[in-house]
């Protein structure tokens, strides 16, 4: 088990390395081959030689791509200073740069930003679990009723609704139409709790009926799978009750695959609800990714990209070791 | 597929959905072609069926646009300031439900009048094209590279795997709005519309292909053991042999089953690229386009939210509705 | 060579989504928007002609509210015209614009001088005797050696990037001086132009007769800076108060907020009121939500001033009692297009048949029509500068109408007779210069000119559009964009535009790459000329000669339909910044 | 077994058996009209194909069916005194795993991947003894582990399914059906996953088993060795219907159904040189949605219609006293097919 857990840690850290130097190459190659510099970028307003020079020396931008990217990994780990003579600054680790057109750090930027996409994706994901999970498995335990249908067809619905249209059209009717709930304005929950809460319901709402949508019709068809499996039928056959059966032996083994997933999805979110996070105006990592992608700014995208593939890779992980202690095959193989 | 808009990382349509409980019914009709069993099936399936038909209509509408757009609507890039209200200077349209009428069956868009039904129309030519070319293209390295490793194992397959991983676990929309963002706008003189319906094509498939690939991987390595593979390799037959007549026309089906399920799935992804502003560069008309234009404006003129959505819906609803159905009527582990 | 327009709050952001509508306006015509209110009492469009709700009441707590955070609180970083505007609130210069509507806002006048500067007979030098007394926000006292730091560290460019660039092509002279952070003098205030005989002396030399000096010295890069409290780079996180507020707090991206500034003497400032016990600045991430708050008087002004959101623009101009709390004043901007020497607009009849197929009014119902995004635009020159004449229509777009037969017969003489190819250049951030560039290229098709449209990446401007070099190379013929004067003179606004001697391989504002020896030898009369009717006279020449060139062609004179809250005192609009004077403002319930 | 006497009824008995699933391909007669009973301590092996309805029975009887919506079971299932088609499902439920228990085919698949296999045998033992600790349940799951033959029961206690193998694991799933001491005991294919050498010894136990609990047995498999070996009575399933039954020695030495002649056909025999190829029955197995009118063997016997009777529509009954069949040829065609032409080559 533990060699297990040290290849994946290791295997993990390639992954993410993988990524940060693919999206640091991609984001290098683009400004040389559209033919603007970095230091244009950074500089926004101004053209003055001078200042263009200070920025490329102070950044680096005329050392080889390696070289960068050497020290950009430098920065996650120890931390960098940037200095070209008089004006130095010390950027501490994790030191992921600074931002082309705000000119802040970059940590303390996305710092702030990951509380608004955890608040979104946590509290959508408690929705979407509960949702999807129960209706998932009353539709597989009455499979062909009327609410097994009424909850596939509403499944297939949410599946089929792009959440940047479900997202307008619920504020079009609850915020605007019918007033019932505030303009979302994001607060954090340290700050005003009240706030926060009305600020997230209807993206909570939004997001969680995407993956309920699919959660349910993924928990049907594994728990009709597990249903069927023969060790349920030994359950039964042992005389135990509906419920344990149910309970006990089918949705253990039902819900495996969807830890699997939510995991997965979690980690994917965590990375930045991109869509979400714009049609509600939440001022969280993919807002922040979206934003940072349209002017450029390579060092918040690499950031955020980070961020992302950290989310995502240390999701793999948990769902790895968590697997591993659900099912016992996998342990013990 | 899980470039998908904010959906979910899985592949929900790998889960069978084979019931045990009808075990003695696949018994029973054993002896039938597959072919056969899932064509009568399909048929059986009413709301397949109409998923089909609703696809079949938008594939219509979509070839016919020019000649719909002139008998009952206006040119895409036409401005009607006359359908409009100047005179208080809100620029929105005239008339109740986003200007609906006669004149304009979808009503007009807000500060510039151009007709919402000639422009829904024209984006379903750029939708349909992108979801069904993607999804061919994902389908096809899916399966060229799926097979491959499956096929051939060794260090091809460790390699494709973890390429296939790699993609999978990578911030994939956020990568998709950065390259298009960046990609030339116009190449081999198609014009910037086709040039970035060409653009989306090639990222939407790339970023796809891996699911096929997982899934014809899964199933070529299962293939591969069975008896009917063992017995032609004993008989010395060789690998091309094997793999075009003895492993393809066993994947054909899932094949045939993801690739129908994904076109729905790039069709929101295209809405999404759309909407975040690195789609089809105006002013061709996209759905995704059309929605994100309608956010400063849905608050007071719902319908020209409410359309290109409800449009995006219902022509989603109708790929997946059918390819439900196929994956039912085909479902190998029905078999 | 730095010139660059003042970035408008929303215009800034862009959010991609077109949440937020870049440059929103109303208003009927020109200045008169219908605001006679000389009672001070408040209907539309009363603030900008009049002072709404004239008081000297003190007290309450002044709720500002932005879509946007300030680009940078550090007075020499700053470039957005809100944050020029709230630095009145904390950073005095020698000379600041005077506080009133209209007209008499375009004065400057002594601020930390306490007088007119003298300047020597030869117009070279500029003498500024400081007031007594003044002191910072924590008592030292306000040297003329402060202002001179202040004014070096707008060299420094490599360490406090981002602000406006004016004061070295004037003051630095061949001195090649490379700001206080590498100057080796000791007490480094060793650039030469500028001395300090004294501490309440700063006498300024300048190389050739500049007559819109005082407007640089008005900027809030120009004020004084105490080198000891001065941190570099992250001096925008606790700027120093030399004005009536100081920082309290400064949350990036959240909020702002200012309290007073106990070393402030009223005494010393004939300026700023003074009248709120503390200032708030709220920064939030959804523009409709401020809208609502506006509406409901729970936020009392967006200092974005950039316009209200389409939901809340219908609501006003469908509600006469809103909208009596609105206005909608010009913001000094014009929306137009250059068109460059590519191929066939090297032609100035191929220009002009650009210029008459253009559909006036779709371009202004696109920008958000005759209301929401401003007036047709007939000339350059926007009329919050002197020398603007709003009659001045030399291709009579006001009628609103395309002109095709005028333009089939530019065709026909511009050798192109069944139209030609363009390319339309738009920056992808701007969602309202996009949408400028569909309803251009469709009213262009009318008259045969088949135009196509490349969105370029607006966060490199500069380096794209801003480069004849690039916009060569991809044929950009014509290039949306908007413009807004830095100081609100012709000379100001309109050099960038057409001196030949501004192209500038990167940054070029003149776009079109006017070079006509005519033009900029009146840009030379204009600079020597003291006489502000005189130079008015000047630049009304040069605006004519633009035009007559066809090298630009005018969208709209941008507007904003801005909503303040009833409870605000002292609202007028600063014609300087075309949005209310933040400064002035007071609130009546001492709330 | 007459009907109408007076004595006590058999330990169970089926009559007139049909059990249907409503598919959306159509009715799936998975059983029809099955009838037959079995007395304690007695084996009855049940034979067939797949599909023969054989499983279908056996999941009948223990009301496995009854969470499927889609099944429908008429008839009667009297297991002592107790009709079971009408019971209750609690009723049933607590019959299943104590009076009855069932051993399954693939012991593996059987049991769940995630407990232990001794928690499965306590989880078993406790239902039925509700009362006892956790701790005495754990001793006599042991102790069963230990009956069945599992070496080192408490460490293999804690062990997984998958843990164990092939045989081991068949004797768990032995140790934990036969926990509650179950009076019927359905084994369906207990063998079929297992190596051949593995395979008697599970028989074996099931036959020792059987003894120390005197319990009833119903073998299901589609090997007639295990039958030969085991069983007292024998019943043939074609199409879900009980085509011929009898003592198993009176079945194997004088079989009336081609279809049985058929399996017999195919039986591998030790005693015998090994043939070119078996002889398996031609054809596949009827389509349980439209099973051929009459015997639903007839499209593949290939003695139908010797007698000249084309007709085959008229359901042959199961005549007969003890050794039953159900065919349209008369018995002493039959015969005279079975000793000419039948025989000669088994």
């Amino acid at each position: 088990m533990l060699s297990y857990i040290v290849r994946r840690v290791f295997n993990a850290i390639i992954t993410l390395l993988v990524v940060t130097a693919v999206t640091f190459g991609i984001f290098f190659a683009i400004p040389k081959a559209i033919g603007t510099d970095p230091a244009l970028l950074y500089i926004g307003k101004q053209s003055d030689p001078a200042a263009i020079e200070g920025i490329r020396q102070k950044m680096g931008f005329d050392d080889p791509i390696y070289v960068q990217y050497g020290n950009f990994l430098k920065g996650i780990v120890a931390g960098r200073e940037y200095s070209n003579g008089p004006d130095v600054t010390d950027c501490p680790a994790p030191c992921l740069g600074y931002s082309f057109s705000t000119d802040q750090e970059v940590t303390p930027l996305l710092l702030e930003d990951i509380p608004v996409t955890l608040s979104l994706a946590l509290g959508a994901a408690v929705l979407w679990l509960i949702i999807g999970i129960s209706f998932g498995v009353v539709s597989a335990l009455r499979r062909g009723s009327f609410v097994d249908r009424a909850a596939m067809t509403t499944a297939l619905a949410g599946v089929s609704l792009p959440v940047y249209f479900t997202g307008l059209l619920s504020s079009a009717i609850f915020v605007y139409a019918l007033g019932w709930l505030p303009e979302s304005n994001y607060k954090p929950f340290t700050e005003d709790p009240g706030q926060w809460f009305t600020s997230l319901i209807l993206p909570w709402i939004t997001l969680a009926f995407l993956f309920a949508a699919t959660y349910a019709r993924l928990t049907r068809a594994n728990m009709l799978e597990t249903l069927g499996e023969d060790y349920v039928r030994t359950a039964r056959a042992k005389g135990l009750t509906e419920r344990v059966v149910i309970g006990k032996h089918a949705l253990r083994s039902g819900l495996t695959p969807i830890v699997t997933i939510f995991g997965l999805d979690l980690g994917a979110l965590l990375g930045g609800a991109v869509l979400t996070e714009n049609v509600f105006n939440l001022r969280g990592l993919g807002y922040q990714a979206l934003n940072a992608i349209r002017q450029n700014d390579l060092p918040v995208i690499l950031g955020v990209t980070l961020i992302a593939a950290f989310f995502i890779v240390f999701a793999n992980l948990i769902v790895d070791l968590v697997y591993g202690w659900i099912d016992p095959r996998v342990r013990l193989a | 597929m899980s470039l998908g808009p904010e959906a979910s990382v899985t592949d929900e349509k790998t889960a069978p959905t084979a019931d045990a409980a009808d075990r003695p019914g696949e018994q029973a009709i054993a002896g039938r072609s597959l072919k056969q069993i899932a064509w009568r099936r399909l048929k059986k399936d009413k709301v397949a069926i109409a998923g089909a038909c609703v696809v079949i209509f938008l594939i219509v509408v979509a070839i016919l646009a020019p000649l719909l757009i002139k008998l009952l609507g206006h040119p895409i890039d036409e401005y009607h300031n006359d359908a409009l209200d100047t005179e208080l200077g809100t620029g929105l349209p005239k008339g109740a439900l986003g200007g609906m009428s006669w004149e304009y069956l979808l009503g007009v868009e807000p500060q510039t009048g151009r007709d919402i039904f000639s422009r829904i129309i024209y984006g379903a030519q750029t939708t349909l094209t992108v979801a069904f070319l993607s999804a061919f293209l994902s389908t096809l390295f899916g399966t060229i590279f799926g097979l491959a490793a499956g096929f051939l194992g060794g260090w091809v397959d460790s390699v494709i795997s973890r390429i296939m991983d790699f993609l999978l676990a990578f911030p994939q929309l956020l990568f998709a709005i950065a390259l298009l963002s960046v990609l030339p706008d116009e190449f081999f003189g198609l014009g910037p519309r086709w040039s970035r319906v060409g653009v989306l094509i090639g990222v939407i498939g790339f970023f796809g292909w891996p699911y096929i690939g997982r899934i014809v991987r899964g199933q070529t390595l299962s293939l591969r053991e069975r008896e009917f593979v063992e017995a032609s390799r004993s008989l010395g037959a060789r690998s091309g042999r094997i793999l075009f007549r003895e492993l393809l026309p066993n994947l054909a089906a899932p094949i045939l089953v993801y690739t129908t399920l994904i076109i729905p799935t790039n069709i929101l992804t295209e809405a999404a690229l759309s909407f975040l502003g690195v789609g089809i560069p105006p002013p061709n008309p996209s759905w995704g386009g059309m929605l994100s234009d309608a956010v400063q404006f849905y608050r007071i003129d719902p319908m020209y939210m409410i359309i290109p959505g409800s449009v995006i819906f219902i022509t989603v609803l109708a790929f997946n509705l059918f390819g439900d159905g196929l994956r039912d009527a085909l479902d190998p582990k029905a078999r | 060579m730095a010139r660059k327009t003042r970035v408008l709050a929303a215009s800034g952001v862009a959010l991609a989504l077109g949440l937020t509508t870049a440059a929103c306006g109303g208003g009927s015509d020109d200045d008169d928007n219908g605001g006679t209110a000389s009672n001070g009492k408040s209907e539309f469009g009363a603030a900008i002609t009049s002072v709404v709700n004239p008081s000297t009441t003190k007290g309450g707590t002044l709720n500002l509210w932005s879509s946007q955070d300030a680009d940078s609180w550090d007075p020499a970083r700053g470039y957005y015209a809100f944050v020029w505007n709230l630095n009145r609130l904390y950073t005095r210069k020698l000379v600041d614009y005077a506080a009133a509507p209209g007209k008499d806002g375009l004065k400057v006048v002594p601020d930390l001088a306490e007088a007119e500067p003298t300047i020597s007979a030869d117009k070279l030098t500029y003498t500024f005797k400081l007031r007594s007394g003044l002191k910072w926000d924590d008592g030292a006292p306000i040297t003329s050696k402060d202002v001179k730091y202040g004014v070096e560290r707008v060299w420094a460019t490599d360490v406090i990037s981002g602000g406006p660039y004016y004061l070295p092509n004037v003051l630095d002279q061949g001195q090649n001086y490379k700001g206080p952070y590498k100057d080796t003098a000791p007490d480094k205030l060793g650039l030469k132009s500028v001395t300090t005989p004294d501490d309440s002396t700063i006498i300024f030399k300048l190389a050739k007769p500049y007559s819109d000096f005082l407007y640089l010295l008005a900027m809030p890069g120009s004020g004084p800076v105490p080198q000891k409290r001065d941190t570099g780079a992250q001096y925008g996180q606790k700027p120093a108060a030399s004005g009536p507020y100081m920082f309290k707090s400064i949350a990036p991206g959240k909020s702002v907020s200012w309290v007073r500034n106990p070393n402030w003497d009223p005494a010393s400032d004939p300026i700023r009121k003074a009248l709120p016990e503390a200032i708030n600045l709220t920064i939030t991430t959804n523009a409709d939500d401020l809208d609502n708050r506006l509406l409901a008087g729970t936020a009392d002004l967006d200092v974005g001033q950039t316009g209200v959101q389409a939901a809340a623009r219908t609501k006003l101009l469908t509600d006469n009692n809103l909208k009596a709390n609105a206005d909608a004043p010009n913001t000094g901007f014009l929306r137009f297009a250059d068109m460059t020497p590519v191929a066939p607009l090297n032609n100035i009849e191929c220009r002009k048949a650009v210029i008459y197929a253009a559909d006036p009014t779709s371009i202004q119902t696109a920008r958000g029509g005759p209301y929401a995004g401003g007036d047709i635009g007939t000339s350059i020159l926007p009329p919050n500068i002197a020398g603007s004449d709003t009659n001045y229509d030399p291709y009579n777009r006001k009628q609103g109408k395309p002109q095709l037969d005028k333009a089939k017969e530019a065709l026909t003489k511009c050798g192109q007779p069944n139209g030609f190819n363009v390319k339309i250049a738009a920056r992808n951030n701007r969602a309202a210069e996009v949408k400028t560039a569909e309803a251009l290229q469709a009213s262009l098709k009318a008259a045969g000119i088949t135009a196509s449209i490349d969105q370029y990446d607006g966060a490199q401007d500069s380096a794209i559009g801003g480069s004849p070099e690039i916009v060569k190379q991809r044929g950009y013929g014509i290039i949306i964009t908007g413009w807004g004067a830095d100081y609100p003179s012709g000379a100001g606004y309109m050099q960038p535009l057409a001196d030949s001697r501004f192209i500038t391989k990167n940054g070029n504002f003149n776009r079109s790459e006017i070079k006509d020896p005519a033009i900029d030898k009146l840009f030379d009369d204009a600079a020597g000329e003291t006489d502000p009717a005189k130079a008015a006279e000047i630049y009304k020449q040069i605006n004519q000669k633009v035009m007559d060139g066809a090298y630009v062609l005018p969208f709209v004179v941008d507007k904003a339909l801005n909503y303040r809250n009833p409870r605000l005192t002292n609202a007028y609009v600063h014609e300087s910044f075309g949005m209310l004077d933040f400064q002035a403002l007071g609130v009546s319930d001492g709330k | 077994m007459s009907i109408g006497a007076t004595n006590a009824r058999p330990f169970l008995e089926i009559k007139d058996l049909a059990v249907r699933f409503e598919t959306d391909d159509g009715i799936v007669q998975a059983v029809s009209g099955s009838t037959f009973s079995l007395e304690a301590g007695q084996t009855l092996g049940i034979v067939g194909e797949s599909g023969s309805g054989k499983s279908v029975t056996s999941l009948a009887i223990l009301g496995l069916h009854r969470t499927r919506s889609n099944a429908k079971v008429s008839g009667e299932i009297w297991l002592e005194d107790q009709e079971l088609v009408t019971a209750t499902d609690e009723d049933v439920r607590k019959l299943r795993g104590g009076k009855m228990a069932m051993i399954f085919q693939d012991p593996l698949s059987a049991m769940h991947p995630y407990f232990t296999v001794g928690s499965q045998i306590v989880e078993a033992y406790r239902v039925h003894h509700p009362g006892v600790n956790k701790k005495v349940a754990r001793e006599r799951a042991i102790d069963m582990l230990a009956r069945v033959g599992i070496p080192q029961p408490e460490r293999r206690f804690n062990d997984y399914g998958h843990q164990f193998s092939g045989g081991m694991r068949q004797r768990a799933m032995i140790a934990m059906a036969l926990v509650n001491d179950p009076k019927l005991l359905i084994a369906d294919e207990p063998t079929t996953a297992l190596d051949v050498t593995v395979q008697a010894q599970i028989l074996d136990l099931i036959r020792d088993l059987q003894e120390e609990f005197h319990s009833a047995v119903i073998m299901i498999t589609h090997d007639l060795g295990v039958v030969a070996e085991l069983a007292d009575d024998v019943l043939v399933m074609y199409g879900g219907k009980v085509i011929e039954k009898g003592a198993a020695l009176e079945v194997f030495q004088n079989p009336q159904h081609p279809y049985t002649w058929g399996l017999l056909g195919s039986m591998p025999r030790l005693d015998r040189e090994v043939r070119e190829r078996l002889n398996p029955v031609k054809g596949s197995p009827p389509s349980l949605i439209n099973l051929p009118d009459g015997c639903a063997f007839h499209p593949r016997c290939p003695y139908a219609g010797r007698n000249g009777n084309r007709s085959f529509t008229e359901v042959p009954e199961l005549r007969g006293d003890a050794h039953k069949v159900a065919c349209h040829l008369p018995s002493e065609d039959r015969n005279k097919i079975f000793q000419e032409e039948v025989l000669p080559n088994l």
